[in-house]
């Protein structure tokens, strides 16, 4: 550990919980001591919410060529623009105070029900995700494990508003959800499978601090420049934007097909909830890509340690963010039937073999000296061999064409 | 390679996200209220009536209340009724003018057949866009005095066609004096002399009498796509009242 | 999904090899309407078939077929070699009121006085019934020629308006029939699905008949005059005449 | 010089909506708290008015320009168009509403959750434009719904779009939560859902809404 | 359909649904003795994918698509009725809104149809004028197609707005020369109504210049993405022996592998002077379509540069033309065009009133769709959504 990770910067944030729960009498101090980061947690992460929104829009609109929000300005003062940054606020004020409709054959419960869940478990997901050095709110040793269960509930949430809708393309849409969720849960956890394997543990902070070394102290070791880690990330990454119905997975929301899915019924706040939770998905799953692929909170190189831990957390987390943003403005969406096939058809077995590859690696673990390249050109092969044979039988028939003129 | 085809398109929006900060080309957007909207010469919404009088528009309407553009209009959005009295016009010849000129833009398809048939170059199109109402009953009905606008203001908004219609009537006038005249010295030379043309006659001579005005085809020249006459300009649509 | 023509039916998969061997020909037709005609009363000698000469410069005649024979005709035009009208363009419905000619008939009627015969004009008003027409264009998209243009008449507007569909021969006919069927009233015999187009269900009139009335809805017309003024004259308020008016200058 | 300033040049039409600084400052007085509060709402709903995604005819084109590249709807948030009527805040109607249509769009009206508003876009939607002589053309959606802002044009451009979404944006930061001019959608005894016409054997029926459309009998102008 | 309705299991749900038909929103369990049951959806007529008003009542096994009923009507504005009341002149400006994407060409067709009528010629420039003005619609319609096309294959927006960029670009050459963006009323019978300018013409010509780039661009973006040929390729197959007899033209025939270009066998205008080639498909499904549009618009391209090219001097108006108090003799007269989105026509017949008797428009997209069902069976509601794009429909042609 270098002096930097010591930095006064480092430990500003716990060094104020510290201070703010010693005003507490003795007994509420370990309950004050969890409610403030829980509410930290959910302040950081309501706020990021709130500015990926607005972020997304922006980029969006950048990639189309345009402008995006610009003009949202405060209330009470006249002419200020702030460069439309309070447009989430607004959306917030608005959305707070639509009326709110349930449809009168809804499963009044269910209906309900829904947003509750999917915000809860979404938010739950938070609980294991190390934020930084030592800012990880609660320590579990099978962090992984719980973190797929509480986000494969949110799941469960979006078919449940499918259902209680009682309206026709809501419930194409739950069903879609169901296939979904049950097609790339599986990819999901086996693309981490690796992780596991090598770091030997569940724990996500063990896993941050396995990755915290450099060679030569710029070459992070991050499982994502492994072959099997960097096979491991793609999955990951697809999984994960299936996972949490992002373009081009949206399929229970497809907006040109199903109006707007499980959503279709929900106004006002409810659709505010399903909102939020949706992001508080994305960011979630971005964040573990982060902590088991990215190094976590390590910085990139040893020179680079004095910028708090938590800010690395925070820009590679805002780097999958863009990047999904990104890969959302360009891709289409996928067929359903196409979307299993790509999961069980693919991604399943890739997934696999590349467990595979992980015990590779563990076992030749000790090569050196020029059996490290042969470790690195096996673990590869393993991967990009498969990679490209079975792409090439996923997209048989399909190919550009080229075409004849009348003469 | 599976894959391929997906990263050259992210490489598109990648290049189009980046060119958004630095290439026009790539960066379209016109902030409406406060960048100018820039309408070509010829762009058209509504018409409005021309009137050659800049400080008293209603006297001087060159529309003489002929009706052929409230009957050639497609959705019938005009309203005329004709005059009971005649009044002298620009040029001091007895004139009909109409009583009751009325269009209703909620109706109007700015389709400028108005314009095609007035023999009289007595309506014109209107550029002015920003007319977002709440009542469409009384206010998106306009009525000779909303209608009426000065020539200047036909300048300003489309100049070159202006300056063409002008010179048309300068010349009709021109034409119409000389032969006014001619007649004159031919009554006073020949006793039988050809009748007089009638002077409350609705339509002037045109130049040419070989083609009738109403069949003589537009020859606009479209100006400069981007660069136009500004829609309105300073003082804009200036009313007497 | 029975009742249609087995063509247009067969099994979305099976396709045929696509293969066409077309040259480059005039769009003119290939026989004349006269010749055509000529060519169906000899294979068809019970079919009443008239050529109506199209006075107007396009001078594209047609064929007016009797109902009867026309699906058969229709049929044979496709599949006959010369012709192969395989495409058929555009179905249209024409609405021909009826209509009152009047006649003046010149009679001489010798004067008793032994004068010259006056001559006693007596106007005589006949009836020329209605008909609603139905006109088909024709093309060939094997032999690149066309149109031939077909006509159908129905009996009269009223009750007897039925003509046979030519669905079946050309499933272009579908949705064309159908809008003749909603909006002019031809009833297409065997028509697979006979409904209104693009009125709803529950409209009872013709509307692009000649002698439809449209319902009443001109509340609020300022700038009525002419035909609409006569309409809306039951409608008129004070504000619509004062909206004219406007302020005086 | 090549464009009017909108609020230096003496518009032909009467503007809509607008609020003076002068009657800012009257508000202000009623009281600070529940004029804040006010203002804060009408503020979040006036920058974030998701239209419906819901296009009629012909300027449906020209809406969806006006989200695209050059005008950018975005720029005011109102960029998201929902196509879901219980998400959506504005409904632009925008183009020719046949009377076959007509119960469909009563009822995506009826949908929408309060506060709403509808913007009638094109001389279509206001009064039926250039088809209203036409059978089965309703003429104008306001003799079904309420309509707030009126844009005359055929199609209007996509700027006279923007220009009445500012307009209904300065509706909106004018509304009042109390007293006797409060907004529309605070007062429960102004209906937020109107009956569907339905189809009849000759026209629709009723063939329009007294309750909201009744055009003016007599006038008194200025 | 037989969907016997076995006694105490079929169920009427009612439910809010808010894109009910006129029915009212019902969900409807119809229930088939073998194959479960089948789900009945009303899409549209509003619908985020339908352009427009248009109402497919599908019904559905799970997600695939067993009845697809469409459903027309609620864009019919009566187009026909109030052009027999109008004069001749006075439906120009409502061919404009026929297909409001390409009003240009749709003016063309009706001009060709009443100068058919009439016997009326027109002068070189103007027909050369008019090419250009087609085929820039051409280029028009088919980049907004194929960003509505990517639209229902669920983009968010981005070829959309890329499209409608360089549609701005067209739309600013089109109201600078006629006055309107979308509505140009530029056509009249015997010529055009406004003279381009050389600095219009030279902006045309750069504009067409420049076009292939956007169209290298627009591909690399979407055609070979693996997602685009999976959701295409295959999908909606159309034989083009029931192409034919369903009347269909267009890019949708000949994607089919149909050899039909009214520009060829016409040869209306004065196209026959021009040097191009009409693109044909082998596979008839969605991909096929989509490719026929990208390529017409490269052909599009090389007409526009021959037709600036050889643009010839001289009037745009037959001087003996009449613009008002038109009459023209009584007769009868078909007029097609080769519109972006088909064969176009205008069937007129005169009695020598200043009014048509019969004015017929024969739409290009109402008869495209003669097919649909059979196109969507067996698909699922995804590619029903794509197919229906992929066919090019325009609601206010649809239903006039």
């Amino acid at each position: 550990m270098s002096p930097a990770s010591d930095s006064y910067l480092e430990r500003a944030p716990l060094e104020l919980r510290d201070w703010l729960v010693q005003f507490l009498p003795e007994p509420l101090q370990w309950l004050a001591h969890h409610l403030i980061t829980v509410v930290a947690v959910l302040a950081v992460f309501g706020t990021f919410f709130a500015f990926t929104t607005i972020a997304e829009r922006k980029l969006l609109a950048r990639l189309q060529n345009r402008l995006g929000p610009n003009r949202s300005g405060l209330p009470w003062i006249k002419g200020l623009k702030l460069w439309g940054l309070t447009q989430p606020f607004a959306d917030a004020v608005k959305t707070l105070t639509k009326e709110d409709i349930v449809p009168a054959t809804a499963d009044k419960w269910l209906h309900f029900l829904a947003p509750v869940i999917v915000v809860a478990f979404s938010l739950m997901t938070f609980a294991v995700l190390p934020f930084g050095r030592n800012m990880i709110p609660v320590e579990l040793n099978a962090a992984l494990l719980y973190f797929f269960a509480a986000g494969a509930a949110t799941e469960l949430a979006i078919f449940m508003a499918g259902w209680s809708s009682r309206n026709k393309y809501s419930l194409l849409a739950a069903m879609r959800a169901l296939a979904q969720l049950i097609s790339y849960e599986l990819p999901l956890i086996l693309s981490v499978v690796p992780i596991v394997l090598v770091a030997g543990t569940l724990s996500t902070k063990a896993i941050v601090l396995t990755q915290g070394y450099w060679t030569s102290g710029f070459l992070p070791h991050w499982f994502v420049f492994t072959p099997w880690g960097l096979a491991g990330f793609l999955i990951f990454i697809v999984a994960a934007l299936a996972e949490s119905n992002r373009s081009p997975f949206d399929l229970p929301e497809a907006e040109s097909e199903l109006i707007a899915g499980h959503l279709t019924e929900y106004s006002g706040f409810k659709y505010a909830l399903f909102f939020m939770a949706e992001y508080f998905g994305l960011t979630a799953l971005s964040a573990l890509g982060v902590t088991l692929f990215l190094g976590g909170w390590q910085a990139p190189c040893v020179f680079l340690e004095f910028i708090p831990s938590y800010l690395w957390f925070m820009l590679k987390l805002i780097g999958m963010i863009v990047f999904f943003i990104w890969v959302r403005g360009t891709l289409l969406r996928l067929r359903i039937d196409q979307l299993t096939r790509l999961a069980w058809k693919f991604l399943v077995p890739l997934a696999l073999l590349n467990v595979g590859n992980a015990a590779f690696w563990v076992l030749s673990a000790h090569w050196a000296g020029p059996l490290q390249l042969v470790r690195w050109a096996v673990s590869f092969a393993v991967i990009v061999i498969p990679f490209v044979i079975m792409g090439r039988s996923l997209t048989a028939g399909f190919a550009p064409r080229t075409y004849r003129y009348a003469s | 390679m599976l894959g391929s085809g997906i990263i050259k398109g992210l490489a598109v929006t990648a290049k189009n996200f980046v060119g958004s900060y630095y290439d026009p080309a790539r960066m379209t957007t016109v902030e409406y209220p406060e960048q100018p909207t820039v309408l070509p010469e010829n762009y058209r919404n509504f018409p409005f009536l021309v009137s050659e009088n800049a400080t008293d528009p209603m006297g001087t309407l060159r529309c003489v209340a002929c009706q052929i553009c409230e009957k050639e209009c497609p959705p019938q959005c005009i309203i005329i009724e004709k005059s009971k009295d005649k009044k002298p016009d620009a040029n001091g010849k007895m004139q009909l003018y109409p009583a009751v000129f009325g269009i209703d833009t909620s109706v109007c398809m700015s389709c400028q057949i108005c314009v095609e048939v007035c023999p009289f170059d007595a309506i014109k199109m209107d550029k002015v866009f920003e007319i977002a109402a709440t009542d469409r009953f009384l206010d998106l009905y306009l009525n000779r005095e909303q209608l009426a606008k000065p020539n200047t203001y036909y300048h300003q908004i489309h100049p070159e066609e202006a300056a063409e219609v002008d010179g048309r009537l300068t010349a009709d006038r021109k034409a119409a004096e000389e032969k006014a005249k001619a007649t004159a010295a031919a009554k006073a030379a020949a006793p039988v002399a050809a009748p007089k043309p009638a002077d409350s006659a609705v339509a002037p001579k045109p130049a040419s009498p070989a083609v009738k005005p109403q069949d003589e085809p537009r020859r606009l020249v479209s100006p400069k796509p981007g660069e136009g006459g500004s829609p309105l300009g300073e003082g804009g649509p200036a009313k007497s009242s | 999904m029975s009742g249609r023509h087995p063509l247009l039916w067969t099994s979305r998969s099976q396709h045929p090899p696509l293969h066409f061997t077309f040259t480059h020909s005039t769009p003119t037709l290939l026989e004349t309407a006269e010749q055509i005609r000529d060519r169906l009363v000899t294979r068809f000698p019970a079919a009443q078939i008239v050529l109506v000469p199209n006075p107007g410069p396009a001078a594209e005649h047609s064929l007016l077929l009797d109902a009867t024979h026309a699906p058969d005709i229709a049929r044979f035009l496709r599949d006959d070699p010369v012709l192969r009208l395989d495409y058929c363009s555009n179905v249209t419905g024409v609405d021909w009121p009826d209509k009152d000619i009047t006649g003046i008939t010149k009679t001489s009627v010798p004067d008793p006085a032994g004068g010259p015969p006056k001559i006693v004009e007596q106007k005589t008003v006949r009836r020329q019934p209605g008909c609603l027409e139905a006109v088909y264009h024709l093309y060939s998209m094997a032999l690149k020629h066309g149109p031939v243009i077909l006509r159908l008449c129905t009996a009269n507007r009223i009750d007897a308006v039925t003509l046979p569909s030519l669905t079946p021969v050309w499933r272009a006919c579908d949705f064309q029939e159908r809008e003749i069927f909603d909006l002019y009233g031809i009833v297409f015999e065997h028509h697979p699905d006979l409904r209104r187009l693009l009125m709803w269900d529950e409209f009872k009139d013709h509307p692009m008949r000649k002698d439809y009335v449209e319902p009443d809805d001109y509340e609020w017309e300022p700038t009525a005059h002419g035909a609409v003024l006569e309409r809306a004259k039951a409608h008129l308020t004070p504000a619509t005449t004062a909206i004219k008016e406007g302020p005086k200058p | 010089m090549e464009m009017s300033d909108p609020a230096v040049t003496p518009a032909p039409f009467p503007a809509a909506g607008n609020i003076t600084d002068a009657e800012r400052e009257e508000l202000r007085r009623h009281g600070i708290l529940l004029t804040s509060l006010e203002e804060l709402y009408n503020w979040g709903r006036s920058n974030s008015i998701w239209p419906l995604q819901f296009g009629l005819a012909c300027c449906a084109i020209e809406m969806i320009a006006a989200a695209t590249a050059r005008f950018d709807i975005a720029r005011f948030g109102a960029e998201i168009f929902r196509p879901s009527p219980r998400q959506a805040d504005l409904m632009i109607v925008s183009g020719t509403v046949t009377k076959k249509m007509a119960p469909q769009v009563v009822r995506l009206w009826n949908q929408m959750p309060e506060p709403k508003y509808c913007i009638a876009m094109g001389a279509c939607a206001i009064s039926g434009g250039p088809f209203k002589q036409g059978y089965n053309v309703l003429k104008g959606i306001d003799r079904f719904i309420p309509v707030d802002i009126y844009i005359p044009g055929c199609p209007p451009r996509p700027e006279a779009l923007l220009h009445g979404l500012i307009q209904l944006q300065a509706q909106i930061k004018g509304e009042k939560l109390t007293g006797p001019d409060a907004a529309r959608h605070t007062r429960p005894e102004e209906p937020s859902e109107f009956p569907v016409p339905e189809y009849g054997a000759h026209d629709l029926e009723p063939p329009h809404n007294p309750d909201v459309w009744s055009p003016p009998a007599a006038l008194d102008k200025p | 359909m037989s969907t016997s309705q076995v006694s105490g299991f079929n169920t009427q749900v009612s439910a809010p649904g808010p894109f009910g038909g006129p029915a009212g929103p019902t969900v409807r369990a119809v229930h088939d003795q073998f194959h479960g049951d089948l789900l009945e959806v009303s899409m549209g007529p509003q619908h985020p994918s339908t352009h427009g008003v248009f109402r497919m009542v599908v019904t559905l096994d799970g997600e695939q698509i067993v009845k697809l009923k469409p459903v027309f009507g609620y864009l019919h504005r009566n187009h026909e009725k109030i052009a027999e009341n109008t004069s001749y002149l006075g439906s120009m400006p409502y061919t404009d809104r026929l297909d409001y994407l390409c009003s240009m060409s749709t003016n063309w067709a009706y001009a060709l149809a009443v100068e058919k009528l009439d016997g009326q010629p027109v002068p070189d420039r103007a027909q050369y004028l008019r090419i250009i003005m087609a085929e820039l619609t051409r280029l028009l319609n088919h980049s907004c197609l194929v960003g509505f096309l990517f639209n229902d294959l669920g983009t968010s927006f981005t070829p959309l707005l890329y499209a409608f960029r360089e549609r701005e670009k067209i739309l600013d050459l089109f109201e600078s020369l006629s006055g309107s963006r979308m509505m140009c009323n530029y056509q009249r019978f015997g010529g055009c109504r406004v003279d381009p300018s050389p600095e219009w013409l030279e902006a045309a010509r750069r504009l067409a210049e420049n076009y292939p780039r956007f169209l290298d661009e627009y591909e690399a973006m979407l055609t070979g993405n693996e997602i685009m040929l999976a959701r295409t390729q295959g999908i909606g197959r159309l034989n083009s022996t029931h192409a034919i007899n369903a009347g269909l033209t267009g890019p949708v025939l000949r994607a089919s592998g149909v050899d039909y270009d009214v520009r060829k066998i016409d040869g209306y205008g004065v196209y026959p002077r021009f040097d191009f080639r009409v693109p044909l498909g082998a596979h008839g499904d969605t991909y096929d379509r989509y490719m026929m549009r990208i390529l017409e618009m490269r052909e599009s391209v090389k007409i526009l540069s021959q037709a600036f090219r050889d643009l010839p001097a001289g009037p745009i108006m037959d001087p003996k033309a009449k613009l008002r108090g038109f009459r023209p003799k009584a007769g009868e007269a078909y007029g097609r065009i080769e519109s972006p989105k088909g064969e176009l026509g205008f069937y007129l017949i005169s009695d020598g009133s200043p009014n048509p008797y019969r004015y017929r428009v024969r739409p290009p997209s109402l008869i495209n769709l003669t097919l649909l069902e059979e196109m969507c069976l067996g698909h699922t509601v995804a590619d029903a959504v794509v197919i229906l794009g992929s066919i090019d429909i325009v609601l206010g042609e649809v239903d006039r």
